[in-house]
């Protein structure tokens, strides 16, 4: 921890995100301060005051032919509109801190998810041996062989066409949970299979092999020996995670078939910025700059947590 | 080798001090550390870990590549000053004229490489030996460290070799270009009893046949008696005790000594207690400024406040206050000790 | 060696067969998909719907569909779109191959030769402020959403800047290299370097990591002793030994490439690729094409993975398969 | 991206619409009234340069159903008779192509007769049999094309066809006669429809040689000014001067000016866009998008070509489940929705006119009405959001969840979310499901799919008001549980069925009365309020520089043969 604290860039690393994330989560308590709109409802006949003059927020085009009508741009006053508008004649600014949070939303959660599953099972695989194993990394081999995108697209497709209903487990068309649920399981055998190794490679120590000697029961050595032993790589595993979980999170919805309407995430923004790329290029590229921003501090952190954990990078001296 | 060097030291040493910046403040890991090796002299360093004898000798080959390392004093190579030389310098020194082995033969080969092409790589780095001539060389070494059948051997990978054949190949790898000095950091303390000795039995025999100084790093005075002509002991990065081997193990002058020598399982005395050093190592980020060994010592003085110097006779010296007189009386009860025991 | 070839050919073929069989059974479970109805077409009558079902073979039971999928797919070669009728499958992905192909190798070359470089370059200087700088950009390449990076790069290269800085650039598309080149290469320089960013960063900064852990090995210390170059450590020992983990990184993720994970890139660029083909067809739950290429996307990453496997054991020796 | 696969299925819609129920134009249609200027040499050659985002599918021209591709049939391949090669309304007629004249009919229309034009040649250089229109005919049935069971059926011998296609025949149903070159069908009832059907793609005549399933991606020969030279569903085709064509009737098949004609598929919309700006393609099929059109508009007006289409954009709601079941839900949104929003969204008041009717303007009963409106105008003023608060109110829906199925291409979605966001804020729960326009359309019609309320286009093909009130609103349209339910509002009103029958049946007699009749329809339907009519919108067109003689076709929109790069 100490190693941590005086990691400079690490340091300030996470202040950044805790920045962001304060950010985004106190969004609902101020954002209404920066858009007088609630950020979710289409505004495009509205008009707003803006330094004495009323404009409207989606302007038709005066010049030429006069097709085609241009959502306002930056404002640069926080009072409203201080990055202009989208499509939907909606306040930017207030939609990227409503979809940060979606945004870290799913991608913690998903990375809670997929950490902790593929931990258990990765563990089991490498500590059980097996059968366990066998299955375990079959199950692994399959999500692996399945192409990432392909297989968070397809599940995508359907899960967002008609929910999940299996058993009692009941889950809403465009609810967040499609997409962490999706996210998380794609990325499971990235985790686990490391694991899985440094288990089996554990297995060997003499220490677990006198502790299964001594008899001790296998939860306890999975507790007492093995854990410990294999938390420093699922801590420096996490914070990558959480960036790998919303830059995939950001590409689904930027395909469409992430966070759905009127949910909004860094991704749609994007999506929703591309229509606007040529007239009104900020919409889709703040959102962008954004998780640039956070998925980089976590990515730093990351690197902080695994010198301050990985035991390896202590025992190394300077001989 | 022209007969000047005969008598003159191989490798002499004067007033070393190896200090590492470190967030707690410098850390002295050798202070003040002199001694000569002469030519076919084995000199064995001893001390318990952390007791900077790597260190010393890392340092002097600029082995240690720590950025914030601070190395003063002199080191003399065939009267020729290599401390302060560039890395390239240093470069046609190690591996040429000094030979290094090192402690854990496990890790210290290069994995993916077969032992023969390690060996032919070192040997081409310091002649101008064709890749065929060198590795006949290559074999030739291998068959003199004693592995058996080295024609096949030369092609096999350090993990198809057992502990002791890879030290042997290491050994053969630091003779590979008949160096005047080898340096053997903990040769043997990876490996287990018998073969130790075979290894030690190896060194010495090398040793007469190439003629080689040797400086043998260990913190096993079995090691010592065994191989070492004259011995330097090393606490907390200072010199405790230097003299020749016989000396020093017979009638030790240093209570850091007793206490090793009696750390030591005699053989040639019977069911003889094991005596331990009391306390454990100073920290080398607080090292007194009096008697490095002060805090553990059972017979310290108001005077060990102060640091003591070398004192003692023909060549054999210690860094302690005690008087001779003092130390008779000490010893005499140790050995009376040691003779009702039998 | 044969026994490990046939293990893991066996377990190659296990995976694949589950694939299909989950590619198949995801796209039952979705509404509005009867293919018959689909392949007659819009207004067509009940009559002709039949008659497509019978032709289809869409009236037999799940597992026999399912084989006759697969060997429309596998053995006839002749399975058709169910929305671009008389499409057929295996020649729209023989087509797309070479694009991604194209594509990715492009790629591979640039991130290898940035990622590795960085990767040297910031490790012999450890310590040093170019190490650092090094790592901030490879964090940053690392960090930024792949077709983000790939739709600012159009913006840039071909809205305002098109009439100046970037005239010499085509409009973004897919030239094949039979037909031109220099066109080829002058229509896939952006996507290539949008794909490579990302790579680049991640294997500038995992070799990096494995120089340095190997830079503190003993064998290091001895090449060392042995009074080898700097230079000659950090290439013939260093490098070679973290090169092993590397690979098998590289292999996979080539694989995946190979096998559709470009797909954003060739979305954004609009590259007629696998990638593409696989998108436009979940779009339109187009069975057989997303059947086809997820086989094909399937097969590489298998494929690759078993290849790493070898290799791996070419470069190690200490996991020699005997 | 998203867009354009779907986009080209809005294509795919224009073209299934353009042809639901054609008829009275075509008994009007006499003489050619275009082509008058005549064939102007000096503008014949070069390589005109088409971009489509993707392919359209099979090449077949009896089973494509796209008007991506119909657009080209155009100028490949020919009927017996085929819609005019004219500009304006008048490409809605029908005249005789590679039948001599209009056929004779009698029988009490039970029976036409075509005379086969002698020494037309396919572009393989056989000559065009009688023999031909017969395979043809029989073909449409071997490759199971899309309406054989709904239109061509109607041939004597189609429904046995349709049972067993293999063997099928159409014995006493197409007789030709090699000696008098004549081609006679028997039909099992009279069908005003017919000749529009004949009219075409699907009726088109090939060599009786062509393979007797789909052909896929092989081009096949066909009778028109140019042939498919190649085709690749994945890059592009192309298409070639047809060597053995002359001119027999340049208002069914007139010379084609550039000497190749080529497609490119696989870029997107944005790019495609780009490329024509950059005079490196002619013209973009896919709709331009909404956020290039102030560029388009300033810098290549010259460049750009607008043209009304009769058509809608409406929002049908499920009048058989919650909240839409209830009257007053119904009429609430129409309250809600403020129409010119939807038109800002769509390009803006040039590109679209908002709509309170069913009937399109200047349509035949249309009456300029508006129930739902701010005040009692007879235009559409905006949106009275306090009425439809308080309908809701009243309804006792508020609070229900709602479900919106839209299409995942740029337009549609924006409508969509902005619907949806009218819908909260009258105080429902909504969400938007989008879906590829290829699943969406089938989709809503589908009751089974449990559709509350989505978004879609009706594209008119021929003025008559029954295309829209009819085929859109009767109860006849409703299948429940079937995949073409058209009646996609499952709007079932008996006496308003009653009224739309007297209208038809007065149409022969009475044209104006039966207007009146129907325009009645339209208002009696929208107190109903099955629909939130949006808006009519425009097509534009965006055609490279160096490109002339761009002329429009209500029915098959750009004539690309006839477009100018020399």
């Amino acid at each position: 921890m100490r190693q941590l604290r005086r990691n400079r860039a690490a340091m300030l690393a996470l202040g950044v995100i805790v920045l962001i994330v304060t950010a985004c989560l106190l969004a609902p308590f101020y954002a209404h301060v920066i858009a007088h709109e609630n950020p979710f409802a289409s505004n495009i006949t509205g008009t707003i005051r803006l330094n004495g003059k009323t404009v409207n927020v989606l302007q038709a085009n005066t010049q030429g032919l006069g097709y085609g009508v241009t959502p306002i741009g930056p404002t640069w006053h926080f009072s409203n509109y201080f990055l202009g508008a989208d499509d939907q004649g909606r306040d930017v600014f207030a939609r990227l801190l409503y979809g940060g949070r979606s945004s870290l939303y799913i991608g913690a959660s998903s990375a809670v998810i997929c950490v902790a599953v593929a931990a258990i099972a990765g563990v089991a695989a490498g500590y059980f041996g097996g059968a366990v194993d066998w299955i375990v990394s079959r199950i692994f081999d399959i999500i692996w062989a399945f192409p990432v995108y392909l297989l968070a697209i397809s599940l995508s497709v359907i899960l967002e066409t008609n929910g999940i209903n299996f058993l009692f487990i009941h889950i809403e068309q465009g609810s967040l949970t499609i997409p962490i649920l999706i996210i998380a399981s794609v990325f499971i055998p990235y985790v686990g299979r490391p694991l899985r190794g440094i288990v089996l490679s554990l297995k060997e120590r003499e220490f677990i092999q006198a502790a299964i000697g001594s008899g001790a029961s296998d939860f306890h050595i999975l507790r007492k020996e093995i854990l410990p032993n294999v938390a420093p790589t699922i801590i420096v595993f996490f914070p990558l995670m959480v960036a790998f979980n919303m830059l995939t999170e950001s590409a689904l919805s930027f395909l469409g078939i992430g966070v759905q309407a009127p949910q909004a995430s860094w991704g749609t923004i994007i999506n929703d910025g591309l229509g606007l790329l040529y007239t009104r290029p900020l919409v889709g590229i703040m959102p962008g700059l954004m998780i640039v921003l956070t998925a980089g501090a976590l990515n730093v952190l990351g690197d902080g947590f695994r010198d301050a954990f990985d035991p390896k990078a202590k025992l190394r001296g300077s001989i | 080798m022209s007969d000047a060097t005969l008598n003159e030291p191989v490798l002499s040493v004067r007033d070393l001090s190896v200090t590492f910046a470190t967030r707690q403040g410098p850390l002295r890991a050798v202070d003040g550390l002199s001694f000569d090796v002469g030519a076919k002299e084995v000199l064995g360093i001893v001390g318990e870990s952390g007791s900077g004898k790597s260190v010393a000798m890392y340092s002097m080959l600029g082995l240690v590549r720590d950025s914030n390392v601070a190395i003063t004093g002199s080191v003399k190579f065939e009267g020729r000053e290599i401390l302060g030389l560039s890395d390239r310098e240093l470069q046609s020194v190690r591996g040429g004229d000094v030979g290094m082995i090192f402690q854990d033969p496990m890790t210290a080969m290069t994995p993916v490489y077969k032992v023969g092409w390690q060996i032919v790589e070192q040997i081409r780095a310091h002649s101008d030996m064709t890749k065929a001539q060198a590795r006949s060389r290559a074999i030739e070494l291998l068959g003199e460290v004693g592995i058996p059948d080295p024609k096949t051997r030369v092609d096999h990978f350090p993990h198809e070799f057992s502990g002791g054949m890879r030290q042997r190949v290491v050994i053969a790898m630091a003779l590979s270009c008949n160096p005047k000095l080898l340096i053997a950091d903990e040769p043997t303390t990876a490996l287990d009893v018998t073969t130790q000795a075979q290894i030690l039995d190896l060194m010495s025999k090398l040793q007469e046949s190439y003629g080689s100084s040797i400086v043998i790093i260990t913190h096993d005075m079995g090691v010592i008696a065994e191989v070492a002509n004259r011995v330097v002991v090393m606490y907390a990065g200072r010199p405790a005790e230097i003299g020749p081997e016989i000396d020093v193990v017979r009638f030790p002058r240093h209570p850091y000594t007793w206490g090793l020598l009696g750390a030591v399982p005699r053989v040639d005395v019977k069911n003889r207690r094991l005596v331990t050093i009391p306390g454990t190592p100073v920290s080398p980020l607080d090292v007194p400024t009096g008697c490095a060994f002060g805090p553990r010592c059972q017979h310290k003085m108001a005077i060990c406040d102060e640091r003591p110097i070398l004192r003692g006779g023909d060549g054999h010296v210690d860094a302690c206050w005690l008087s001779d007189e003092q130390r008779v009386a000490i010893r005499s009860q140790a050995t009376v000790r040691g003779v009702a025991d039998e | 060696m044969l026994r490990f070839i046939l293990r893991r050919f066996a377990s190659a073929v296990v995976v694949l067969f589950t694939i299909s069989v989950m590619v198949y059974l995801i796209f039952f479970a979705t509404p509005g998909v009867d293919p018959a109805a689909r392949i007659a077409g819009r207004s067509a009558s009940p009559a002709v719907v039949e008659q497509v079902r019978i032709a289809f073979g869409l009236n037999r039971p799940l597992p026999i569909r399912y084989l006759l999928m697969m060997d429309h797919l596998f053995i006839k070669r002749d399975l058709t779109s169910y929305v671009n009728i008389g499409d057929k499958v295996v020649p729209q992905i023989l087509a797309a191959a070479p694009v991604t192909l194209s594509l990715v190798l492009g790629a591979v070359v640039i991130w290898l030769i940035v990622g590795v470089l960085g990767g040297l370059v910031a490790a012999a200087n450890k310590g040093k402020f170019i190490d650092p700088l090094i790592m901030f950009l490879g964090i940053a390449a690392v960090s930024v959403p792949a077709y983000w990076l790939g739709e600012v790069v159009n913006l840039i290269t071909q809205n305002e800047l098109h009439s100046s800085v970037f005239a010499w650039l085509p409009a973004p598309g897919w030239v094949p290299l039979t037909q031109s080149p220099g066109e080829w290469a002058l229509h896939l320089l952006f996507p290539w370097l949008t794909l490579a960013a990302l790579y680049a960063g991640i294997y500038a900064r995992v070799l990096r990591a494995e120089l340095v852990n190997a830079l503190n090995e003993d064998y290091v210390r001895t090449a060392r002793a042995k009074g080898l170059s700097e230079r000659r450590i950090l290439l013939r020992h260093a490098l070679r030994c973290s090169l092993i983990s590397i690979t098998s990184l590289f292999g996979l993720d080539v694989g995946a490439l190979v096998g559709g994970a470009a797909l954003l890139t060739e979305v954004v660029f609009g590259l007629p690729g696998v990638g593409l083909l696989t998108y436009n067809a979940l779009e339109n739950l187009d069975l057989p094409v997303i059947m086809g290429t997820v086989m094909y996307g399937a097969f590489f990453i298998v494929l690759a993975s078993a290849v790493v496997d070898v290799v791996y054991a070419l470069l190690d020796p200490r996991v020699r398969i005997v | 991206m998203t867009g354009l696969m779907s986009m080209k299925r809005v294509g795919a819609l224009l073209s299934s619409f353009a042809v639901c129920a054609l008829g009275v134009a075509a008994i009007t249609a006499s003489t050619p009234a275009g082509a008058a200027t005549g064939y102007q040499k000096q503008h014949a050659g070069g390589t005109v340069k088409l971009l489509a985002s993707t392919a359209a599918g099979t090449l077949d021209p009896q089973v494509n159903y796209t008007l991506q591709y119909w657009q080209l049939y155009q100028a490949t391949y020919d009927g017996l008779v085929s819609f005019q090669k004219v500009a304006g309304a008048a490409s809605f007629d029908v005249v005789p192509d590679l039948a001599t004249a209009m056929p004779k009919v009698t029988d009490n229309g039970k029976t036409y007769t075509f005379v086969l034009r002698k020494g037309i040649k396919f572009s393989n250089g056989k000559t065009v049999t009688v023999n031909d229109v017969l395979s043809s005919m029989q073909r449409l049935f071997k490759v199971s094309n899309p309406n054989a069971g709904s239109w061509y059926n109607v041939i004597v011998g189609g429904a046995a066809c349709l049972t067993k296609p293999a063997t099928c025949t159409l014995k006493g149903g197409v007789v030709v006669n090699a000696a008098t070159n004549t081609v006679v069908f028997n039909l099992t009832a009279p069908d005003a429809e017919f000749l529009d059907q004949l009219a075409v793609p699907f009726g088109s005549i090939l060599p009786s040689t062509a393979p007797s399933k789909d052909a896929g991606d092989t081009p096949l020969p066909g009778t028109g000014a140019y042939e498919f030279k190649s085709y690749n569903p994945n890059t592009g085709l192309v298409m070639v001067r047809n060597p053995y064509f002359k001119v027999w009737s340049a208002a069914a098949q007139p010379q084609g000016y550039p000497n190749e004609i080529d497609m490119t598929f696989g870029s997107t919309v944005e790019s495609e866009v780009t490329a024509v700006e950059n005079g490196q393609a002619d013209w973009v099929f896919d709709p331009l998008p909404s956020d290039r059109l102030q560029q388009l508009s300033t810098k290549y007006a010259s460049q750009l070509h607008v043209n009304t289409l009769t058509a809608d954009w409406y929002l049908p709601m499920n009048t058989n489940l919650a909240p839409f079941n209830n009257l007053k839900a119904r009429q609430a949104l129409n309250y809600a929705i403020d129409k010119n929003a939807a038109v800002s969204l769509f390009g803006g008041k040039l590109l679209a006119t908002p709509t309170c009717t069913i009937l399109p303007p200047g349509f035949p009963g249309f009456v300029q009405s508006c129930l739902y409106n701010k005040g009692t105008s007879s235009t559409y003023a905006g949106p009275d959001l306090a009425k439809a608060k308080a309908l809701v109110t009243a309804s006792g829906t508020a609070g229900m969840k709602v479900g919106l199925v839209v299409t995942n291409d740029p337009v549609n979605e924006a409508v969509g979310q902005y619907v949806l966001s009218v819908l909260n804020s009258i105080g429902y729960k909504a969400t938007l499901k989008p879906q590829s326009a290829n699943i969406q359309f089938n989709y809503i019609q589908n009751t089974k799919n449990k559709v509350q309320i989505s978004l879609t286009q009706w594209y008119q093909d021929y003025p008559a008001a029954s295309d829209f009130l009819k085929v859109l609103l009767s109860c006849s349209q409703f299948h429940p549980g079937n995949d073409n339910s058209i009646n996609i509002a499952g709007f079932c009103n008996k006496t308003i069925d009653a009224q739309m029958n007297q209208a038809e049946a007065l149409e022969l007699t009475n044209q104006t009365a039966a207007n009146k009749i129907w325009g009645q329809v339209d208002q009696a339907l929208m107190k109903q309020a099955p629909w939130v009519p949006l808006f009519n919108p425009k097509q534009i067109d965006f055609i490279g520089k160096r490109v002339g003689n761009y002329q429009f076709s209500r029915q098959f929109y750009m004539y690309v043969d006839q477009l100018w790069v020399k």
